[in-house]
């Protein structure tokens, strides 16, 4: 199967096994080893629910039933969902305050996760962390971390048991383009390198960081991969708007890491089609570029291309999208409906 | 008098030092094209440039440090975190080169910095956003620490930041940002250390700053209701603490309770009232009681962080319990 | 029974652990190769291999951070600090993550790693190498902190932290390294959160912990010298605080002194002093009298560090200043 | 004049304008422009003054007159001489904790400096910094920094000052390898290139941070330069046991910079030749290896190499010996004789 992902100077040649024209071509969407066995239908329900979720949320923080900072994960679907789909059960995640996608990716529950942004007890965090702070464990879901950049040490540590005790799992922990500027990113890139983590480090690089455009914050331009040889850690460029171009190079990716080969680097470029948070202006940036971006939106494209294909009938993205309105609604009732957390539990979980 | 929010306040007191001192600059995330998360510096990138104000990466270390660096070399920079929970990221820059540099290199350096960042809990950001570090950093020698509650201190302490010569964190509440309150269009300025007696009384003396200030005054007033002569005083500084007008007040009242809103243990407050007793013990007629919110993470529920959020309620049951008032 | 130096105690409770739990590891700047900043863990590299004796870079903020994921991983992590100075930078790891992630995941995440790092002034390190971050951090909810005076406590408080399903901080004392005290051969623990009364007397309590424990000692030696029944306790857990302990104390002598060798202003003490006065006011017989270092970044000069670190001098000052004793 | 800057994959090809065969020959050392103005023998007293001051502070060390911990930088002489004999009187030195070769290669008293080791009130921070911060701030010595990499963000404060107030003034920092592991270090890097700042970053790498090698605790190998890439920054490296090396690259990347190309990077190899403080029982390197460093000792081969070459005579070097011996011991002499600071400086310098 083709991948859009466009080659690193220094590994990612590799890391791509077989670019062939830079663009996904539906034409071998089926005849692709790995593309036989995608559940096409289900990459696109996960990214219509992330869609769905989020409108929901943006709702119910302007009624004021949502509340703090609120990052919504509108534009980025294709990214989180294609790279979650390769991960195995005992595999962690890691995420930042954008976390929503990654949670619901990883198949959390939608009406827990709701709840939490209700502050309910019902919550996946029994209401007490909040938008910024979902948490599964159960589910390997590890949050949900609101300093920029803060979680990349926690994913690491996480690979290091994961490495200690001798297993082939692996961690995975997103970020955005901005946190590279904190020097935490550094600084667990090279420990991971140094200890060969089974550690794959996914950038979402949507181009800006609050309302700051990486060319104003960073010297060295738009592209990170590149950046990775000083670490010795393969990289890969992939489209981010282009699920299954994701997802292939992710796959890629983490069959090198669970063959011991050590971390790993992906550069998603994507977009936020909406602002940072809900306290957003968009004074910063134009309303072009957003449209340009707009025409990309994988939750419009990616049905196109698979009824274009003959994999999926427009019954059946209807369909599903019926289901997950439903299941999004509901899930606003649960919230509405669980009851706030105890005050009791004030000074529970603050120490084990 | 004319009214302003505090927003407003801090706005003025900025760019009066952007207009009269060309030493004077700002650095910051998003302080220029998205105007500052919380909007105090709306309009400065237009009005006085890119040099002058300068967004920054997302590299706190880096931007305070570098804050630190351009004022030992003689500019006079206003360095704004985006909350007082970044601090933290930070840290060892603010205490061992902001505040550490003058003593270690025998009086040569003299950094004239201000920091800014909005602080503390109350709008449901959860336990990594909404701590109040500042009660920390008033610990460390060789820095200043203020925090106004009120657009007149705002401006007032925001104008002597500015011109102090050495490193001073301003510490702006988060909660007060849209605050009204009076200020004159003539110049004044409020000493750094000094602080304010607002509310003269003789019954029992309530103590706080910042975002405090707002329990603190629902409780006097509900105490006045009573009959009580309350007198109540805005620290304004926390570093210096001046100690001298609360142990004028304690001996005319001979009571007294401290009000924090950020975590009761440890912080300013427990120095507060550790120095009080052991400087006053005589001119108490029971113990010092400190009120502060309860000693948990920040939970983002509503009703779990307005019951950690110390209130008017609190104040009154410390009253009650440590004066039968 | 065996006398051995607090170095080698805290040694034996870290190759015990190694030795019985395959959980157990290390991580720290040249513990390994090098034999550790204070040889500590020399030998630990040759024992139990280059897997569990972990070298780091110097990147404070990864390693500890990684302890974090470790440990939520379910490993038990043991964390090197070169020096509690160098906890700055590694701040917001410790504080939003270690201490705040089990609140915000409600309770689903525990991290039962050990974090220790010598402290304290003392050997003319100078401003930036002397700090003692561990009252500040005694303050976070979420944590715990102890700081042990004698090899005793330090085997016995190492294994608890060790055991412990939530981060502990363990301040060791760069100054006691070399103490030397007696520890017997068989199996004990100390409760973390438990205050030793190491000497019992009716007329003065003194209250310290860590390094501090050698001017209080001192100066309770001198105070029975002139025939005062003196009661010395050694906090032993900063967070805990064993206050319960110090109010017992205090209402048997009340008179109360407390020490501590990190700088006065704030920190741990001035919270005992705070809550003690607080919560036992009626049982006081004068204020509570609280010692420090003095409020100044710390110097190089032996003499002028000498003067800034507390000493029985400073106590028994404090006992006659307070007590008239 | 030839150099042997190696050239980064990068930029230095151009930093380093005129690389001939990768040896300093000593046969053009008067043809070039640049060496014609060079005083020889004063960098060769230069580092001997360096190298004596460090053995007795070594010794002064060991008397216990000196306390706390002592860096020397024994062996690594001409790198800061090379370096810093390129400056202006406007440009700022900003130096880490192993800073006395620094210090005293900008000129600062040797007398001050000596006090201040003994914490001398006659010392350059009154007895108050001690070893690790040496100041003197009319000669624009900024320190002496005791916590690794955090002396970075001052340096690029003191360049942004230099560029605030429209001079042509710069800022050198210096830095271990070591010091690269610290986050801050990025974010510095970063931070001057996007501004420009006027700033050269100067890296001694002498292989080892304390006890760790570089292998064991960085995944990019021992090289750094070419990484600058990844900023922008044009980055040379050179050999730190060849003074005039060191000073041809850094004349360089000097004029680079007061051109208003913004920051420059030189690492130069380097070594110490003793343990990282007085400490230090150097269990984690063989003795071989230091003497193979050892042989290129620039207090030994770099007057050989003048007298080869008619720069000098026995004579002159002999003298120049005698003269910085005889200071040394003077200074040791100042020291002891100078009186410890009065106890009410406690209070002082705490607040301007
Ligand atoms: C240490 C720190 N500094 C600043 C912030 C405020 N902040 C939150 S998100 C953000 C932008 C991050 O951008 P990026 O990493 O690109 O992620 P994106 O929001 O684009 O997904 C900033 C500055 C923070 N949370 N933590
Ligand atoms: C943040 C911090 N961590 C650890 C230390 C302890 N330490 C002092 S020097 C040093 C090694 C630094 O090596 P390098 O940067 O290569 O400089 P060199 O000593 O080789 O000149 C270490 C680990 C410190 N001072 N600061
Ligand atoms: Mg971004
Ligand atoms: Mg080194």
């Amino acid at each position: 199967m083709a991948s859009s992902t466009k080659s690193s100077s220094t590994t990612s040649r590799e890391t791509a096994k077989s670019p062939k024209n830079g663009k996904n071509s539906a034409a071998d969407l089926d005849k692709s080893g790995i593309g036989a066995e995608t559940d096409y239908l289900d990459l696109f329900r996960q990214m219509y629910l992330i869609r769905q979720f989020e409108i929901a949320c943006g709702e119910n923080y302007s009624k004021g039933s949502i509340r703090g900072f609120l990052h919504l994960y509108i534009g980025q679907e294709a990214t989180g969902v294609g790279a979650i789909s390769t991960l195995r059960e005992d595999d962690y995640i890691v995420s930042h305050y954008r976390d929503h996608g990654h949670a619901l990716a990883r198949g959390l529950d939608i009406n827990r996760s709701m709840a939490e942004l209700f502050g309910r007890s019902t919550g996946t965090s029994k209401g007490k962390g909040g938008s910024m702070h979902l948490f599964d464990v159960a589910k390997r879901f590890m949050g949900g971390h609101a300093i920029v950049a803060g979680q990349l040490p926690l994913a690491a540590g996480l690979a290091l048991a994961q490495q200690y005790n001798k297993t082939d799992d692996l961690t995975i922990c997103f970020f955005g383009d901005g946190s590279t500027n904190q020097g935490v990113y550094h600084e667990t890139l090279n420990l991971a390198a140094v200890w060969k983590l089974p550690i794959l480090f996914f950038l979402e690089n949507n181009m800006y960081g609050m309302g700051s455009s990486i060319e104003r914050v960073r010297a060295g331009g738009i592209d990170f991969y590149p950046g990775m040889a000083t670490y010795g850690i393969p990289a890969a460029e992939v489209d981010g708007m282009d699920v299954l171009a994701v997802k292939e190079t992710t796959e890629l990716a983490v069959a090198r890491i669970r063959n011991g080969e050590g971390p790993q680097f992906i550069e998603a470029k994507t977009f936020r089609f909406v602002g940072h948070s809900l306290a957003d202006g968009q004074k910063y940036r134009g309303q072009e570029e957003v449209k340009e971006w707009e025409e990309r939106d994988p939750i419009i494209t990616f049905p196109t291309k698979l009824i274009a294909m003959g994999l999926a009938t427009s019954d059946q993205i209807a369909e599903i999208k019926a289901g997950v309105d439903l299941a999004v609604e509901n899930s606003v009732k649960f919230a509405e409906e669980s009851p706030d957390p105890d005050l009791s539990e004030i000074h529970t979980d603050v120490l084990a | 008098m004319p009214q302003i929010v505090l927003r407003e306040a801090l706005k003025r007191g900025l760019e009066e030092a952007l207009d009269n001192d060309p030493r004077v600059f700002m650095m910051g995330e998003d302080i220029g094209e998205y105007g500052g998360a919380y909007a105090v510096t709306d309009g400065f990138l237009k009005k006085f440039g890119p040099e002058r104000i300068k967004d920054t990466p997302i590299s706190e270390q880096a931007f305070i440090g570098a804050g630190i660096g351009a004022a030992a070399a003689g500019l006079r920079p206003i360095v704004e975190l985006m909350s007082m929970s970044f601090a933290l990221v930070a840290f060892d820059q603010i205490v061992n080169m902001a505040a550490n540099l003058r003593y270690m290199s025998g009086g040569q350096i003299s950094i004239p910095m201000v920091i800014r960042a909005p602080t503390g809990a109350g709008v449901q950001l959860g336990a990594t956003h909404s701590q109040s570090f500042e009660t920390w950093l008033a610990e460390v020698p060789g820095m200043k620490v203020v925090c106004p509650s009120n657009p007149y201190d705002a401006l007032g302490l925001m104008r002597s930041a500015i011109k102090d010569d050495n490193p001073v964190l301003v510490a702006e509440p988060a909660l007060l940002y849209g605050a009204k309150g009076e200020v004159p269009d003539e110049y004044y300025e409020i000493e750094i250390g000094k602080a304010d007696v607002t509310r003269t009384g003789t019954d029992i003396t309530l103590i706080s700053y910042g975002y405090g200030m707002r329990p603190v005054n629902e409780a006097a007033d509900t105490l006045a209701g009573r009959g009580l002569s309350v007198e109540v005083i805005d620290l304004r500084s926390l570093s210096p603490i001046d100690m001298d007008a609360v142990i004028a007040s304690v001996k005319k009242t001979n009571r007294v309770v401290v009000v924090d809103t950020a975590r009761r243990r440890g912080g300013i407050m427990a120095e507060v009232t550790a120095d009080l007793q052991q400087r006053a013990s005589e001119w108490l007629d029971g113990p010092i009681m400190r009120v502060g919110s309860v000693d948990v993470p920040w939970p983002y529920n509503r009703g779990l962080e307005r019951e950690v959020l110390t209130d008017a309620a609190d104040v009154l049951a410390a009253v009650a319990e440590g004066y039968g008032l």
